[in-house]
């Protein structure tokens, strides 16, 4: 059985409890007022379909379908000016990140998001060699839609790269070379059993 | 030499506000001999600072007038300004006091005539006004300001005016050789009435009140409708002396929020309700750009306040939005601009407004730190009633955020629950 | 023996050839300036900044950080780590404090180092170079050591989010912090305490995937600089810098302005008031030149 | 009325520009010639202790026994103008005189004038007043009787009984506890506030029958209530026809509230679902289900979902919805949420609120609690609950905007508190022939709870909504029934710690009430005072408008129709006095002729002299403070104008106008208080009354032929330090427009 329907079964229609139980930082959720200071806060805020107060009224509601496959969670830069507003103290980034990384889990999250695919290509970039390789994480960027808008966004972008390329911010070495960490090794062992870990909190919560 | 006579059947009264006012004159109405302790010049703590009352609309100074009047009536009550309670010893019943009284460098000589004032040049933020302006360095605090006696600041102590006060007064009333004294003496019970102070607005940064002029206190609010306030009674815009019309009144403004108090301080709906008819007060129902906007989470008009909230529901210059304000960034004119999102449907705003209302918290005038004596605060710093407490209870705003009429309720109760001490002793030395 | 000594976190943007290579140049000249010595943790990783969460979920993400605090405490015993990238303060400091807070948290990071033969023991404190030229320096110390006050100059402070939230410099106002404004001074420049964009977000981690978004925003605080007054911006984040210099270009296309504002580093500031060239600042490494700076940089 | 031969003393202060504005030695010669004070003496500093030392020393000499302070205000050094054993006039020659009026020597002339007619008005008072002494007829009686066995009744009860007093206490059910016994727990009063708290109503009820100081009267009620403050005679009926009397001080109605009805509100539908409730029935089920799961009253199933439904039929104006709100059904509602989740972590919860009210320090800390334990809250208005196994509640969604509904095993609906008081006596307007306790505009119980044997109805007169009476801000226990206080929620809606707060208070209260009525003292405003009501019955036409009008109902009527005076009951407002055609009511230091006496002593210039003389009646305790602190800021008004402080515009007798307008005054004004709803009046009706009578007033005017303008009466408040010296000049303007009065002789 998938693990999203695992859940489904476990919680019923209890969605408060599952974010409690599975998202980063949920436990918070339940004690929003709903005053609304992080929704006036948020830079992006005309840019998305439900604020942070009205998902987490909304996971109360038990509007569980409607919350996981929203993409407004993915619009998160992160800025924490609803953190330092909050009257309650909410770690409002940490949830909208647990929530977008928990529909990712479950396969609910918005299939062509941006930021979603973003993020994979930028951790699998970061995994490689330990750090980040930039020139590469350019490009791929470029190139997400297929090769030819990838030329055109490249061209788009030349004058910039070839000004960061002058600057030396910008290293085209890097394509074949670039920064790495020595025990690349034990950085994957690492990384491997935390999710090892993390999974498996997650099944036996979802049983 | 200020004297005090008291006994342990003595109640010691600390802070004469309204709530250390009507605990004093309950008490001694009924026979009992009182000190009433105050910090201030005079009596009459914060609703003296008040323009009006919600939700009659009635003015304290009413019945400000008729409990000062009860005051003077009595014999029993002997009453200390410039004065704080620096130490207490002692235990139910046999309590020992030590005050501490500030020179006023006036004696009782003071007719309020008002030669010294007319002189001294110096000039000091009005106190009374929250430093909305300025007073002399003599003054009469405020026209009900009882004693009814002029205060000499000490900054012009050392200075020609203060020589020239003196030289002014043809009673003798004015001696600046006056030094602070402490005295002590004995109370069977202390109610405690230290009252509440308005929360710090420069801590709530989102709202910029120390940096934009046009954002202001209810406090401050209160004291521009004063007739003999900061601005005669005229709401202005501190930026420009332009009338404020359009005018934002943003609630918990320091309250149920972690990042301040904690706690709601329970007035400021009440309070914000009332302010909001000062608008058609000042400018009629016809100045079609008077009007109020409330910023709220919850209206708590609790019982009959019902009724008021209806009201100002039913007046079309007031609207009411379900947002806590984000933030405040003020346009070239300086016109606050209010960020936020309204979330009864979740609607953005970007409003502006001529002036802004803060309905700053309630937090209490209780110093949990140094208190005189072992005695149960809580973690918001009110005082709880506790048997551990022995012969010390809290009246008014020192035991939770109250309003007036509550306040009034707990200072009688306390009234009683000091009698009833004095009374023991009475009752145990036969 | 230097002044002060330091576990330094450089991170990913400011390795050579990285997009803010000329922070870490320019900080190298500040430090040698106010002998300040950075020794890097050996051997540090990435720490999936702001947008690990998205593949990373919690604990390998504070796995990452972890395991660069495990190192500093293994080769760099008892010394401070400093950060000067926003992101990497930001998220080593986030997970230390969570590990505080979350004991089974803690234990599932040690076991998943163990996998790298690392031990956390998480006591060391980790801060930003700003409170470091703060707390530890301070502005009068700094003050004194200036030879070219940038008289002149009018800097507008960008603080960003970041540094700034939600943990702050040196108990400073999230809303309107000031400590750029004071450094500023102190070099002799001329500050703009009133830029009211100063903590302005520039979409930071959305550049990438949400451009017009981020894009509008840049445009706000670019607009805002110049309307202040200002002859430039300085900010102490490697990602604002970025962000609000080499988009100006695209920004005048789409909006039709003639932003042309120079955008430098606290550290290039430092480095040009205490008499260092424009090589040594780092001033070559700016898309846009910061001619006023230069002047002074000779 | 005590008979001694008074010996006047004027003193008179030529100090605070006094002497140097004012002839003192001429007004000294019109103290002695025209004001016939025996001695009359001058000081340059009279407050000083050297000055009040001077005329202690003629008291005490036995030379002086009527003192005139001709000085400063009222108001003003009223600590050293206090004088037991002799009776004090004062001329208001500062702020009533000279900070009034310009410093010129135009103004010098009627400057003077005023300040002589200043004298001679108060050397009038003192000829005409009397050291007021006790009656004798008061009585100590340091007994209380309590109305209501729950818990603010035994709270007063224990209360008092603490401070050393006895109490009478009368419950109407055959045991003590009233709603408190039956709840399951309490919102806590005390940090942590957390999680409910037990009731501890036995270790009360333990306590208040345990107390030696307490005599309990259970199934019992007030058949009856006679008397007054220290002497109060109560029927005591218990349901088995035994009656006890007993004889009480002072009285504390604690007679509590009923829950509101909630089949009022058809859409709830309560009578349709056993497993709809009210909160007061759930806390039945919770006591039933001691700290185990609570069960459906339908079928016994432990309970899964529950929703409570905030705010039924309260703050609405609805016909037979309550228009206030009880303020405490969501500390309530969080409160029995925690019984299930406290219980069953995975129940689930939901309260359905609109402004969630839980306020102070206690309130907001409980309402986190609840979200702690995961009770949904959501901002939602219920439009109706349907009957069935499972049971449905549609609502609108305040935050999602939407309409919705929702399932549950068990409804709660947050029904509010009608307050348990009698009838209200003023439900209709009284009129002069007697009329019981009319039919109140209210539903509340119309069975009387203290059955006054009043002149003005049964029980306490309501303010709004069937409470009580009370000025609610800054004398919340006025109640316009002298040495009878109502508490706790018969007062307003209150949860219990209030209540318990109030009950003190109350107890306050009534204990400061008794020991005045054992000494004659009034209670407040007027405390302290020792005059009272006397009466000269020969004059007396039976017109009972004293009976009627006054606010306390402190005057009965004797068989034969005559007014009974009862002391202790009176305020010493003089309302009685204004009310009286005849003129028979006065008191020692207040009566018709004290204050028209001042009135005709003022000398009046004849027609041509081209200075007119005003009348200004004004209230002591708003509009002349208000003229006191317009002088202070140096606001002038016209010189004609004669100043007299009343007790109460309601004590202003139509004769003094007559009176006024014959002798040749012309412009009378009257100020008092704010009347109406939101009065001010300290003696609640004080102003109104002034205006009813005012109005007729008009007619005399015709019969003398004079403008109607010549006569005013005004609201002033104490803030109106600008507009009363403005209303004063605007009268002086309209005698310039219309002339002097032809009443000049």
């Amino acid at each position: 059985m998938s693990l999203n329907n695992a859940m489904l079964e476990k919680y019923r229609n209890n969605f408060l409890q599952e974010v409690a139980g599975n998202v980063e930082q949920g436990d918070w959720v339940k004690m929003c007022m709903q005053c609304g200071v992080c929704a006036g806060s948020c830079p992006l805020g005309d840019a998305w379909e439900h604020s942070p107060q009205k998902i987490f009224m909304m996971i109360r509601a038990n509007r569980r379908e409607q919350v996981l496959s929203s993409d407004s969670m993915w619009m998160c830069t992160s800025c924490y000016h609803c953190v330092v507003r909050c009257p309650r103290g909410l770690p409002i980034p940490h949830i909208m990140h647990g929530l977008a990384s928990y529909a990712k889990r479950l396969g609910l999250a918005p299939k062509s998001n941006p930021t979603l695919w973003f993020a994979e290509v930028f951790w699998n970039n970061m995994l490689k060699k330990g750090r980040v390789n930039e020139l590469k994480l350019g490009l791929s960027l470029y190139f997400k839609d297929g090769f030819a808008s990838g030329i055109k966004q490249a061209m788009a972008h030349q004058k910039l790269g070839i000004n960061m390329l002058k600057a030396k911010r910008m290293a085209p070495m890097d394509m074949f070379a670039g920064h790495a960490i020595k025990d690349i090794f034990g950085l994957h062992k690492m990384i491997r059993k935390a999710q090892e870990i993390e999974a498996a909190k997650l099944e036996a919560n979802s049983k | 030499m200020t004297e005090v006579v008291a006994t342990n059947h003595t109640i010691l009264v600390v802070g004469a506000g309204i709530s250390g006012i009507t605990a004093a004159v309950e008490a001694a109405e009924t026979g009992n001999n009182v000190v009433l302790v105050e910090k201030r010049p005079y009596l009459g703590g914060r609703v003296s600072q008040l323009y009006k009352y919600f939700p009659k609309l009635c003015f304290p100074s009413c019945g400000l007038e008729i409990n000062q009047r009860r005051l003077s009536a009595q014999g029993g009550i002997s009453i200390l300004t410039m004065a704080e309670v620096t130490a207490v010893s002692g235990s139910e019943g046999n309590y020992s006091a030590t005050v501490k009284i500030s020179p006023r460098f006036v004696n009782e000589n003071c007719t309020a005539c008002g030669a010294c004032g007319d002189v001294v040049e110096a000039e000091f933020d009005n106190e009374h006004n929250y430093g909305l302006n300025k007073r002399k360095g003599a003054y009469l605090p405020y026209n009900m300001a009882k004693p009814q006696r002029y205060v000499i600041d000490p900054r012009i102590i050392g200075t020609d005016d203060a020589e020239k006060a003196k030289a002014a007064c043809k009673y003798a009333a004015i001696d600046l050789d006056m030094q602070e004294q402490t005295i002590e003496f004995k109370a069977g019970a202390i109610i405690w009435a230290t009252g509440w102070q308005p929360y710090d607005a420069n801590k709530i940064q989102p709202y910029g009140y120390d940096r934009y002029a046009n954002v202001i206190t209810s406090v401050e609010f209160e004291r521009m409708m004063d007739k003999f306030g900061p601005t005669g009674g005229k709401i202005l815009r501190p930026s420009d002396n332009a009338e404020a019309k359009d005018i934002a009144f943003i609630q918990c403004a320091g309250s149920r929020d972690r990042n301040h108090l904690k706690h709601c301080s329970r007035i400021c709906c009440m309070a914000t309700l009332k302010q909001s008819t000062y608008i058609t007060e000042q400018y009629g129902v016809d100045d079609a750009d008077a009007k109020g906007t409330i910023y709220y989470i919850d209206i708590r008009s609790i019982d009959r306040f019902e009724d008021f909230y209806r009201k100002v529901q039913n007046d079309p210059k007031i609207s009411f939005i379900r947002s806590k304000v984000a933030n405040i960034v003020q346009d070239k004119d300086q016109n606050p601009i209010l960020n936020g999102v309204d979330t009864e449907g979740y609607h953005r705003y970007e409003n502006r407004h001529d002036l802004v209302v803060l309905a700053i918290g309630m937090e209490p005038s209780v110093n949990k730190d140094s208190f005189p004596l072992e005695i149960v605060i809580n973690e918001h710093g009110f005082i709880e009633a506790d048997e551990a407490n022995g012969g010390i209870f809290a009246a008014g705003c020192a035991s939770d955020a109250l309003d007036v009429n509550r306040a009034v309720q707990t200072a009688t109760a306390a009234a009683l629950r000091a009698v009833q001490v004095v009374n023991r002793v009475a009752g145990s030395e036969g | 023996m230097a002044k002060f000594e330091y576990s330094y976190y450089p991170g990913c943007s400011s390795q050579t050839g990285a997009s803010s290579s000329n922070l870490m140049r320019s900080v190298d000249t500040m430090c040698e300036e106010l002998d300040l010595k950075l020794n890097p943790i050996p051997d540090w990783n990435c720490c999936s900044a702001s947008i690990g969460y998205g593949s990373g979920n919690v604990l390998p993400r504070l796995s990452l950080s972890a395991r660069n605090i495990a190192l500093s405490e293994q080769h760099n015993p008892n010394q401070d780590i400093v950060a000067t990238c926003a992101a990497c303060w930001l998220s080593t400091r986030e997970t230390a404090e969570r590990l505080h807070q979350d004991e089974n948290m803690f234990k599932d990071v040690n076991t998943a180092l163990a996998e790298a033969r690392l031990t956390l023991t998480n006591k060391t404190p980790i801060r930003h170079m700003a409170e470091v030229l703060i707390e530890d320096v301070g502005y009068e110390s700094l003050a004194r050591g200036v030879k070219k006050p940038l008289q002149g100059i009018r800097i507008a402070g960008y603080v960003g989010c970041q540094t700034n939230r939600p943990f702050g410099i040196a108990g400073e106002s999230f809303e309107n912090p000031l400590y750029l404004d004071k450094l500023v001074e102190s070099l002799g420049g001329d500050s703009v305490p009133t830029y009211e964009k100063k903590v302005q977000c520039c979409g930071g981690a959305l550049a990438f995937s949400e451009p017009e978004k981020s894009q509008a925003m840049i445009h706000g605080i670019i607009e805002a600089a110049y309307d202040n007054g200002a002859d430039m911006i300085v900010t102490p984040c490697p990602l604002c810098q970025t962000n609000v210099e080499i988009y100006q270009d695209v920004i005048n296309a789409k909006f039709g302005s003639k932003f042309e504002m120079p955008v430098v580093y606290y550290s290039q500031l430092i480095s040009v008031a205490y008499g260092r060239n424009s090589k040594d600042a780092a001033l070559d490494g700016q898309l846009i030149r910061a001619k006023k700076l230069e002047s002074f940089a000779g | 009325m005590p008979d001694y031969d008074k010996k006047l003393g004027a003193y008179l202060c030529s100090g605070c520009g006094i002497g140097d504005r004012l002839n003192v030695s001429q007004m000294e010669t019109t103290a002695k010639r025209d004001g016939k004070a025996a001695i009359v003496k001058t000081h340059e500093f009279l407050c000083s202790k050297a000055g009040v030392e001077m005329i202690r020393k003629d008291i005490d000499a036995g030379d002086v026994n009527h003192v005139i302070i001709g000085a400063c205000s009222h108001r003003s050094k009223v600590e050293a103008f206090r004088f037991d054993r002799a009776a004090i006039s004062r001329a208001n020659l500062r702020e009533g005189c000279i900070w009034i009026r310009p410093y010129t020597d135009e103004a010098q002339q009627t400057t003077q004038e005023m300040g002589d007619d200043l004298i001679r008005m108060a050397c009038a008072e003192s000829r005409y007043i009397n050291i007021p002494e006790p009656s004798g007829e008061q009585e100590l009686n340091k007994t209380l009787l309590v109305v209501g066995g729950g818990m603010t009744g035994m709270t007063t009860a224990l209360e008092s009984a603490k401070a050393g007093y006895r109490v009478e206490l009368v419950e109407k059910a055959a045991a003590l506890g009233g709603w408190m016994a039956q709840l399951h727990k309490c919102i806590p009063h005390r940090m942590p506030y957390a999680n409910p708290v037990a009731t501890n109503i036995d270790a009360t009820i333990a306590a208040v029958n345990a107390h030696a100081n307490i005599t309990l009267h259970l199934s019992a009620s007030v058949a009856k209530t006679e008397g007054a403050p220290g002497r109060f005679k109560i029927e005591i009926a218990t349901e088995y026809g035994t009656s006890t009397t007993v004889e009480v001080g002072a009285i504390v109605q604690a007679s509590g509230y009923n829950m509101f009805d909630p089949n009022n509100v058809p859409a709830m539908n309560h009578a349709k679902s056993a497993d709809i409730v009210t909160n007061m029935e759930l806390e039945a089920l919770a006591k039933a289900a001691g700290d185990g799961p609570i069960k459906r009253p339908s079928d016994g199933r432990e309970v899964s979902s529950v929703i409570f439904v905030q705010n039924v039929g309260q703050a609405s104006e609805a016909k037979g919805h309550l228009p206030y709100h009880s303020g405490i059904g969501d500390l309530i509602a969080i409160k029995q949420a925690l019984y299930f989740k406290t219980q069953n972590r995975g129940c689930e919860t939901t309260i359905l609120f609109n402004h969630l009210r839980t306020p102070g320090a206690a309130g907001e800390d409980f309402y986190c609690s609840g979200q702690n334990y995961e009770v949904t809250f959501r901002k939602g208005i219920a439009s109706e609950v349907f009957p069935g196994s499972s049971l449905e509640v549609q609502f609108r969604d305040m935050i999602l905007d939407e309409d919705t509904s929702q399932t549950a095993d068990l409804v709660v609906l947050d029904v509010g508190m009608v307050p348990n008081s009698g009838p209200d006596p003023y439900a209709l307007p009284l009129v002069a022939d007697k009329e019981k306790g009319a039919a109140p505009v209210f539903e509340v119980t119309l069975d009387s709870i203290l059955n006054l044997e009043y002149r003005q109805g049964t029980d306490l007169p309501h303010l709004k909504h069937g409470f009580t009476d009370s000025h609610f801000i800054c004398f919340p226990y006025e109640t316009r029934r002298s040495g009878i206080y109502a508490a706790g929620p018969v007062r307003r809606p209150m949860d219990i710690h209030q209540a318990m707060e109030d009950a003190t208070g109350a107890a306050m209260k009534a204990i400061q009430a008794l020991e005045n009525a054992g000494k004659g003292r009034s209670a407040h405003p007027r405390s302290g005072d020792l005059s009272y009501p006397l009466f000269r019955k020969e004059g007396c036409t039976r017109c009972k408008r004293c009976t009627v009008e006054c606010p306390f109902a402190a005057i009965d009527e004797d068989e034969k129709g005559y007014p009974q005076f009862n002391e202790s009951r009176c305020r010493r407002c003089g309302i009685c006095m204004g009310a009286c055609p005849v003129r028979v009511i006065s008191f020692d230091n207040y009566s018709v002729d004290s204050i028209g006496q001042q009135i005709k002593n003022v000398d009046m210039p004849d027609e041509f002299d081209e200075k007119p003389r005003i009348l200004v009646l004004a209230c002591e305790n708003d509009a002349y403070p208000a003229l006191d602190m317009a002088a202070q800021n140096g606001i002038e008004y016209s010189p004609f104008a004669r100043v007299i402080p009343v007790r109460c515009l309601g004590s202003v007798n139509t004769v003094w106008i007559t009176d006024a307008l014959n002798s040749g005054y012309d412009g009378i004004i009257l100020m008092g208080c704010s009347k109406g709803d939101d009065y001010q009046c300290h003696f609640v009706k004080g102003s109104e009354m002034a205006y009813q009578r005012m109005s007729q007033i008009a007619d005399t005017l015709q019969i003398l032929s004079l403008d109607a303008e010549r006569v005013v009466t005004y609201e002033v408040a104490i803030t109106d330090i600008h507009r009363a010296p403005r209303l004063i000049n605007a009268m002086a303007e309209t005698i310039e427009k219309i002339g002097m009065s032809p009443f000049k002789f």
